[in-house]
């Protein structure tokens, strides 16, 4: 194992809020790492910045040693660092399999106006994607719907087409935002275990999740911010038991609620 | 549609634009006809780059700007430098098209109705400065412009002088025509390939197509520049049929017609523009004769179309079931 | 210079609220109202006929313009664009439906009340002049208040009345807004005939002093639209600033490039374009994609 | 206890694809009852259905006696009591808390009740009250939460619907949340049909629980009886994520 | 029955600037009825009926092609229009190539002189009036400074820069050149606040439209300006009696032939039939009633040119009739000798007018060559 990705200092203002303030930690290759933390507590913030979404307002991201704020998302992206949305974000108008097909861009070896004239190079993308669409959808359990507009899917389909879209840039760290969220037990199960098999496949993964059950099965490690700042960094057996966390975050278990 | 019938489809398009209408106007001697059909075909050329800024997401009500400056520097380089206009066709386009990445880069960043105002403005901006420049010869305008000349290659006679044919109208018709099959052709074969996808993520959700590694600030410059360089062209042959330009030969209200144009036949279709451009510029001058009554009627149809048609001419035919509406009857 | 920032104070009240009605019919329903300068018209033609010709009172006429105004909105919304809402796929297809009236109604316009610039009698009478540093006839310090009095009203009820915030809730979130009770079509139509009448108002108010022309709507509604965008599409106070700037923009700009003459809009304009590139919501709009 | 809402065999459709697939469920007055099930079972489609937001194809929606599936128009439904807190939150942003509340009451005209509404929102919720004047949009999401069930209650309803109010809500704030569900069914009188992925604390918090699969209920019952039922255990509760 | 002559109209109807064609289409309906009704007209052999056919361009000089294309199309070979400058310009490959005589209302000289044949220019020329105004300012009123305001528009800013050279040429010290305004002005104080500051004697609104000129007018007195004010576009009584008022009294303009103290009885009943038919006058139409007159009154000399222009052109070097709308001898023939080297101009009375309390008072009548 090595480091693939240090956050050095990350800090972010917005006015006088400050969202994400002076975060350090790293990732080691292969593993899969938490973000935790209150509603508000920066953690979509932070991963804005690891994506290039956002402009740092100090410190920096380090990937495989490399500076990589600061950068257009899609260079960034092309780096091999694809972030997915909190927010269900997907392209509404398409269908299932066009959303995934389309999000193959990243590997494209073509150029635009290679595109255009349909070159070879093209040509080849485009079976190369479709076959490789079908079997990321395939592998959510997608493959039934895959014809399906996207605006109609339920918000649980939503969220696995957004990790489908994910995937298929063939990233090297895949950030997920809440993947699990409006997903029942069952549905979260085998989201839980895709994303294992992702991580089998030799992609890194952060994840920023609510539902603590999935997070701490999944985790190898876990980062817990509160109000922008790192409260707490460890296995999910140190988190769980951290005093300051289970104050600030998860609260003490209320069997007459069922949490 | 399997690949014959697409092929006899497009013959007999072309069929009936290069050969079948010349024909019917021989025979029934409607010779205006020619220059409203090429006024339809270089209108519908500027409309069609709206359309594809359209399609990335952008309303452009800009594209009166490139017309303009495509008519000028068409016009300046025949009448000042004596350049063929052959070779003025795409040198115009291919300026607009510079100039557009210039002006494209900082607003492009702008969406939906802020992009619209700006390109707005921008057309108001081209026409002052067409007024302002030292080169355009301000506010009389550049007239007396030559028609377009020969074309000879190794002594052959590709194209004749438009000055020595006796009438110069179907040879503008032929020139709009080929310009707009051209211009069409391209947009379909763009639509229509992976480039075409990669506008739509963008008119979807730029933000998810950044993510996945797209370069959306450039893909909305190409097409931008792709628009303007249509606008370009469409400017230029308007300003060789009227041997003359004027900074008001193309205004906010054509700007805002180009878009118009792209609504009425139908943003989801590539042929969109082309419908709508025939259906207002046309109808308008149909309506010629109803006098002082011609902006009511034209406006009652207009209106009647949308209600009837919101989502453009063209989803007559390929409509589905239109979008769910909210709550009940 | 006193000259040049009460000329511009006095434009600003009147763009203002030129452009109110404008923002909020675009608030509510995401329609660029491209008819929005013939509503201005209209207005002015009804104040025209009942103050100038029919020599009633001129609060009666501008009474009259509102609500004639009004009842044109509210037909608007309920006949034309609540079903190419409902029915279209992309909103902007409003547009050319906006469009599509705009036309209409100059066609109408024209129709009945001619092509001639049309204007009426003085309201009142006489000029104040400090000294020649500052001359302003009593009727546009008049109407400069009346405005700026109608701009007051209407900001406050939006923001306390009840009808006000079913307005700007559903501004906000139509479906939630709904969900709180709100009957959306009822307060959709409210809301354009608000915002018609708003430009009703204006064209009345501004018959005394620069009269009505049938040909003016369609400037008119552009020069509208630059002030909702300096400030922020479909943002209340982003107009009313949107206003003020234009209007203090054109004054003071007309002065300072004075000497550089012919190319003193284009100036205008183009600092309009860097300003909008630079801040690409206006001055206080929301993020609109 | 008298029934107040009766669902029967309802049939729903967006476009050509079926969402409800003859559902029937019942609530009484006072009552609590739970929906759950998978992505795309059907649970928002039935809260729409009730609030008039989408018409059904066939069934009736019965509430309080009336039928209320045909010619009622969403804004009409809220007026006979009947208030929905939607899936993902929707607060007005621009809105400061106060008015987001006022607006809450949009259909009530008794001045004097709506102050008692008020404060007793505010009581129940001691952080809407700190954010008084604060834009909707700029509070945190547990905050939004808190705002949009202090709106519904703000209509005074008879039923109060709720699609998944622990969405996106880090853990100790969705425990405040089931508390304050719990609190308003017993304090306010307010029956409740909440929609939830958390299974163990919809079952927890509710008296009834449907279950529902793909368009139709697969099992229903007592909450306290399904806590305990294998079948539930292994599909919903999933025991351990393992 | 009658035979039946057409001709035509390519021009402005409906937009901001509708006021000028309509003038132009009316007086042109008027003056067709009124013929038709007592007989049409006896050209050559034959008798003739009047029949006006009409092109709205929208004042873009694409569509102007398209009107003259029609007009084309109908068999026409005269048409009145266009109206600005742009659209004049634009017809003249359409009107030369299908034979067509056309009478604008737009002073480019290059329209007019050789090698263009086919354009006749409607009325006066601002580089013709402007001079004799000026002149009469000078020598009579004792003016000495001029301020010039234009729209930011083609034909507003050509008229400009030819008053402006007059104006030097009459010695005239020029204090504004320069300062102009967007089309959709609405309120001229903010333009007129640093014009004003230079204090001319006189202010002209160069191409002012109709609907504009009272409400510059009324902003330059409200300022306190006392000068002149002046324009060399033909104006309405009506429009600047609303518009301005009281204020409006002292405004010189450019008419036709319809003061009082020229006018014949023609004129009388042309305005009266004007006023029954669209309910209002229109004072522009003072000048616009001439083109078709010449029209017809040329073919009436000479039949051959119903369907040849060339037989028109010939007749109109020595072409002369009476003047109907003047009383006295004057007389209709074409001008534009010395402004544009042949005679492609309708020759109209200039009659320099004074705005009085809703009426115009001619200041002075001069001729153009
Ligand atoms: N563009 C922005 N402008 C201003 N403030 C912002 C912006 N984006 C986020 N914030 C603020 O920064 C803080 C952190 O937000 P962030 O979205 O990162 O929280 P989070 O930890 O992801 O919360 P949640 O769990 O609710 O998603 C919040 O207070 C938020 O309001
Ligand atoms: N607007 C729509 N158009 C077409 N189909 C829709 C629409 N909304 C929902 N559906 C379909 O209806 C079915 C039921 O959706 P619904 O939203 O009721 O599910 P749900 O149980 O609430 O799921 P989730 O837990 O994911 O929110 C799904 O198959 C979905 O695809
Ligand atoms: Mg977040
Ligand atoms: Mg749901």
């Amino acid at each position: 194992m090595s480091e693939l990705l240090q956050v050095i200092g990350l800090t972010k203002r917005f006015g006088g809020l400050t969202a994400v303030n002076n975060v350090s930690f790293s990732v080691q290759e292969h593993e899969i790492l938490s973000v935790i933390g209150p509603n508000g507590a920066g953690k979509s913030t932070l991963f804005k910045l690891i994506a290039s979404f956002l402009r740092t307002s100090g410190g920096e991201v380090r990937f495989r040693g490399e500076r990589i704020s600061n950068l257009a998302p899609h260079i960034t992206a092309r780096k091999g660092i694809v972030r997915t949305f909190q927010e269900t974000t997907i392209f509404k108008g398409m269908t299932v399999r066009e959303n995934v097909v389309i999000a193959h861009h990243l590997r494209s070896k073509a150029s635009l106006f290679g595109f255009f004239i349909e070159s070879p190079a093209a040509a080849r993308d485009e079976q190369e994607f479709g076959r490789s669409a079908d079997q990321i959808l395939e592998f959510l359990d997608l493959g039934e719907i895959k014809n399906e507009v996207a605006s109609n899917l339920p918000q649980g389909h939503l969220r696995a087409l957004g990790i489908a879209i994910g995937l298929s840039t063939d990233p090297t760290v895949l950030l997920l935002d809440e993947p699990f969220a409006g997903m029942n037990h069952d549905e979260t199960r085998r989201a839980v275990e895709m994303v294992r098999s992702v991580r089998d496949r030799g992609v890194t993964l952060l994840l920023v999740e609510h539902d603590m059950s999935a997070v701490m099965k999944i985790s190898d490690r876990i980062v817990v911010l509160n109000f922008g700042e790192k409260i707490a960094e460890g296995t999910p057996e140190e988190i769980q038991s951290n005093e300051s966390v289970i104050e600030a975050y998860l609260g003490i278990e209320d069997e007459s609620i069922g949490l | 549609m399997t690949r014959t019938t697409k092929i006899v489809g497009v013959g007999a398009v072309l069929a009936i634009l290069l050969v079948g209408i010349p024909a019917l106007i021989n025979i029934s001697g409607r010779w205006d006809l020619y220059y409203t059909l090429t006024s339809v075909a270089l209108l519908s050329i500027a409309s069609g780059g709206v359309w594809l800024t359209f399609y990335i997401g952008r309303i452009n009500i800009g594209q009166g700007a490139y017309a303009l400056m495509g008519g000028y520097v068409s016009a300046i380089l025949v009448v000042k430098y004596g350049v063929s206009f052959w070779l003025t066709l795409p040198i115009a386009g291919l300026f607009c098209g510079a100039v557009s990445v210039l002006i494209g880069i900082p607003i492009l960043r702008l969406r939906g109705v802020y992009f619209a105002m700006i390109t707005l403005v921008l057309t108001e901006v081209a026409r002052l400065s067409m007024l302002a420049l030292p080169i355009t010869n301000g506010a009389k305008g550049i007239t007396n412009i030559p028609l377009p000349g020969a074309v000879e290659v190794f002594g052959l006679t590709l194209i004749p002088d438009f000055a020595t044919l006796s009438n110069a109208k179907p040879a503008f018709y032929y020139l709009s025509i080929v310009l707009m099959i051209l211009c069409f052709a391209g947009l379909y074969r763009l639509v229509n390939s992976r480039l075409g996808k990669l506008c739509r993520s963008l008119q979807q959700n730029e933000e998810l197509a950044s993510s996945i590694g797209v370069n959306i600030a450039y893909l909305r410059v190409v097409a931008y520049v792709i628009s303007s360089f249509l606008g370009g062209i469409g400017g230029a042959t308007f300003a060789a049929i009227s041997q003359s330009v004027y900074p008001s030969s193309f205004t906010i209200a054509d700007s805002i017609n180009f878009m118009l144009n792209c609504f009425l036949g139908g943003l989801g279709y590539v042929f969109g523009p082309m419908l709508g451009t025939l259906v207002l510029y046309f109808g308008w001058d149909l309506l010629f004769q109803t006098g002082e009554f011609q902006l009511l009627i034209f406006s009652t149809v207009l209106i009647a179309l949308i209600l009837a048609l919101p989502n453009g001419l063209l989803s007559l035919r390929f409509s589905k079931a239109g979008k769910e509406s909210v709550g009940r009857e | 210079m006193e000259q040049v920032l009460a000329n511009g104070l006095y434009l600003g009240a009147q763009y203002a609220l030129i452009a109110l009605g404008l923002t909020l019919i675009f608030a509510l329903m995401n329609v660029l109202n491209f008819a929005h300068g013939q509503l201005y018209v209209l207005g002015g033609f009804v104040t025209y006929t009942i103050y100038g010709q029919l020599e009633m009172p001129f609060v009666a006429a501008l009474f009259a313009a509102a609500v004639t105004l009004a009842l044109v909105g509210g037909l608007m919304e309920r006949f034309l664009f609540r079903t190419v809402l409902k029915r279209s796929v992309r909103e902007e297809s409003t547009m050319l439906l906006a469009a599509g009236t705009a036309f209409f109604l100059d066609a109408i316009i024209l129709l009945i009340f001619g092509e001639k610039q049309r204007g009426v009698p003085k309201i009142v009478d006489g000029v104040f002049n400090w000294d020649f540093r500052l001359i302003m006839p009593y009727d546009r310090i008049l109407i400069g208040f009346l405005a700026i009095f109608a701009i007051a009203a209407f900001v406050l009820y939006m923001q306390y009345s009840k009808t006000g915030r079913a307005l700007r809730a559903l501004a906000q979130d139509r479906v939630a807004a709904q969900l709180m009770g709100v009957n959306v079509d009822r307060y959709s139509m409210i809301g354009f005939a608000l915002g018609a009448m708003l430009a009703g108002v204006v064209g009345g108010l501004l018959v005394t002093i620069t009269g009505v022309n049938s040909g003016i709507g369609g400037p008119i509604s552009i020069k509208a639209f630059m002030m909702v965008m300096i400030g922020g599409a479909g943002v209340i106070s982003g107009a009313i600033a949107g206003g003020f700037i234009l209007g203090m923009l054109e004054s003071v700009g007309l002065s300072v490039l004075h000497s550089y003459g012919d190319i003193t809009y284009l100036m205008i304009f183009a600092s309009l374009m860097v300003f909008l590139s630079i801040r690409p919501q206006g001055l206080m709009g929301k993020p609109w994609g | 206890m008298s029934q107040l809402l009766r669902f029967t065999d309802v049939e729903l459709y967006y476009d050509h694809v079926y969402a409800l697939k003859g559902v029937s469920i019942e609530l009484n007055e006072g009552e609590t009852v739970a929906l759950i099930g998978a992505n795309g079972a059907g649970k928002s489609s039935i809260l729409r259905a009730i609030t008039g937001l989408q018409g059904i194809r066939k069934g009736e929606i019965v509430f309080d006696g009336n039928r209320i599936d045909r010619g009622f128009g969403p804004d009409a439904i809220v007026k006979m009591g009947i208030v929905m807190v939607p899936e993902g939150r929707r607060v007005f942003p621009f809105m400061s808390v106060k008015d987001n509340l006022l607006m809450g009451a949009f259909t009530r005209t008794d001045k004097g009740g709506i102050n008692a509404t008020l404060e007793m929102v505010l009581g129940r919720f001691p952080r809407l009250k700190e954010r008084y004047t604060q834009a909707a949009g700029t509070m945190s999401g547990g905050e939004q939460q808190m705002l949009v069930i202090g709106r519904a209650l703000m209509a005074k309803p008879k039923l109060l619907l709720l699609d998944e109010p622990s969405l996106g809500i880090a853990p100790k704030l969705v425990q405040d949340i089931a508390r304050s569900i719990v609190a308003i069914n017993r304090d306010e009188k307010v029956s409740v049909l909440l929609v939830e992925q958390n299974s163990r604390m919809a079952l927890r918090i509710s008296h009834r629980t449907y279950a529902l699969a793909t368009g139709s209920v697969a099992l229903s019952g007592e909450s306290t009886a399904l806590l305990e039922d294998e079948r539930v255990k292994s599909l919903y509760l999933g025991g351990e994520v393992s | 029955a009658n035979k039946v002559l057409k001709i035509g109209f390519v021009g402005v109807t409906s937009g901001p600037a509708a006021a000028w064609g309509t003038s132009n289409v009316r007086s042109m309906q008027t003056r067709a009825a009124w013929i038709n009704e007592i007989g049409g007209v006896k050209i050559g052999g034959d008798t003739y009926d009047i029949e006006i056919v009409t092109f709205d361009d929208q004042k873009d000089p694409k569509r102007a092609i398209a009107g003259m294309e029609k007009m084309a199309q109908e068999g026409i070979h005269y048409v009145v229009g266009p109206n600005v400058d742009d659209g004049a310009a634009a017809v003249r490959p359409v009107a030369e190539s299908n034979g067509i005589m056309y009478f604008p209302y737009a002073f480019p000289k290059s329209l007019y002189q050789k090698p263009a044949s086919n354009a006749v220019l409607g009325m006066i020329a601002n580089y013709q009036s402007g001079p004799a105004i000026y002149k009469f300012l000078r020598d009579k009123k004792g003016v000495k400074k001029v301020a010039f305001i234009a729209a930011n528009e083609s034909d507003p800013l050509s008229q400009r820069d030819g008053g402006v050279a007059a104006a030097n040429a009459l010695g005239l010290e020029v204090v504004a050149d320069k300062d102009t305004y967007q089309n959709d002005t609405r309120d001229f104080v903010p333009v007129l606040t640093p014009v004003l500051r230079s204090k001319p004697d006189l202010l002209v609104l160069s191409g002012v439209a109709p609907g504009n000129a009272p409400l510059l007018i009324r902003s330059a007195r409200e300022l306190g300006y006392t000068g002149f004010i002046s324009t060399e576009t033909a104006q309405d009584a009506k429009v600047l009696e609303e518009g301005a008022g009281d204020l409006a009294n002292g405004f010189i303009s450019v008419g036709g032939a319809s003061t009082p103290e020229i006018r014949s009885k023609a004129m009388e009943e042309f305005i009266d039939r004007y006023t029954k038919m669209f309910g209002e006058y229109n004072d522009e139409s003072n000048t616009k009633v001439y083109a078709l007159e010449y029209i017809i009154e040329t073919l009436k000399m000479n039949p051959k040119g119903i369907d040849d222009i060339g037989e028109f052109k010939k007749t109109m070097d020595n072409f002369s009739a009476p003047n109907p709308y003047m009383k006295g001898d004057a007389t209709l023939k074409y001008v534009g000798m010395t402004s544009f080297g042949q005679k492609r101009q309708v020759a109209v009375p200039m009659v320099v007018n004074e705005y009085r309390d809703g009426k115009f008072d001619t200041l002075f009548i001069a001729e153009v060559d």
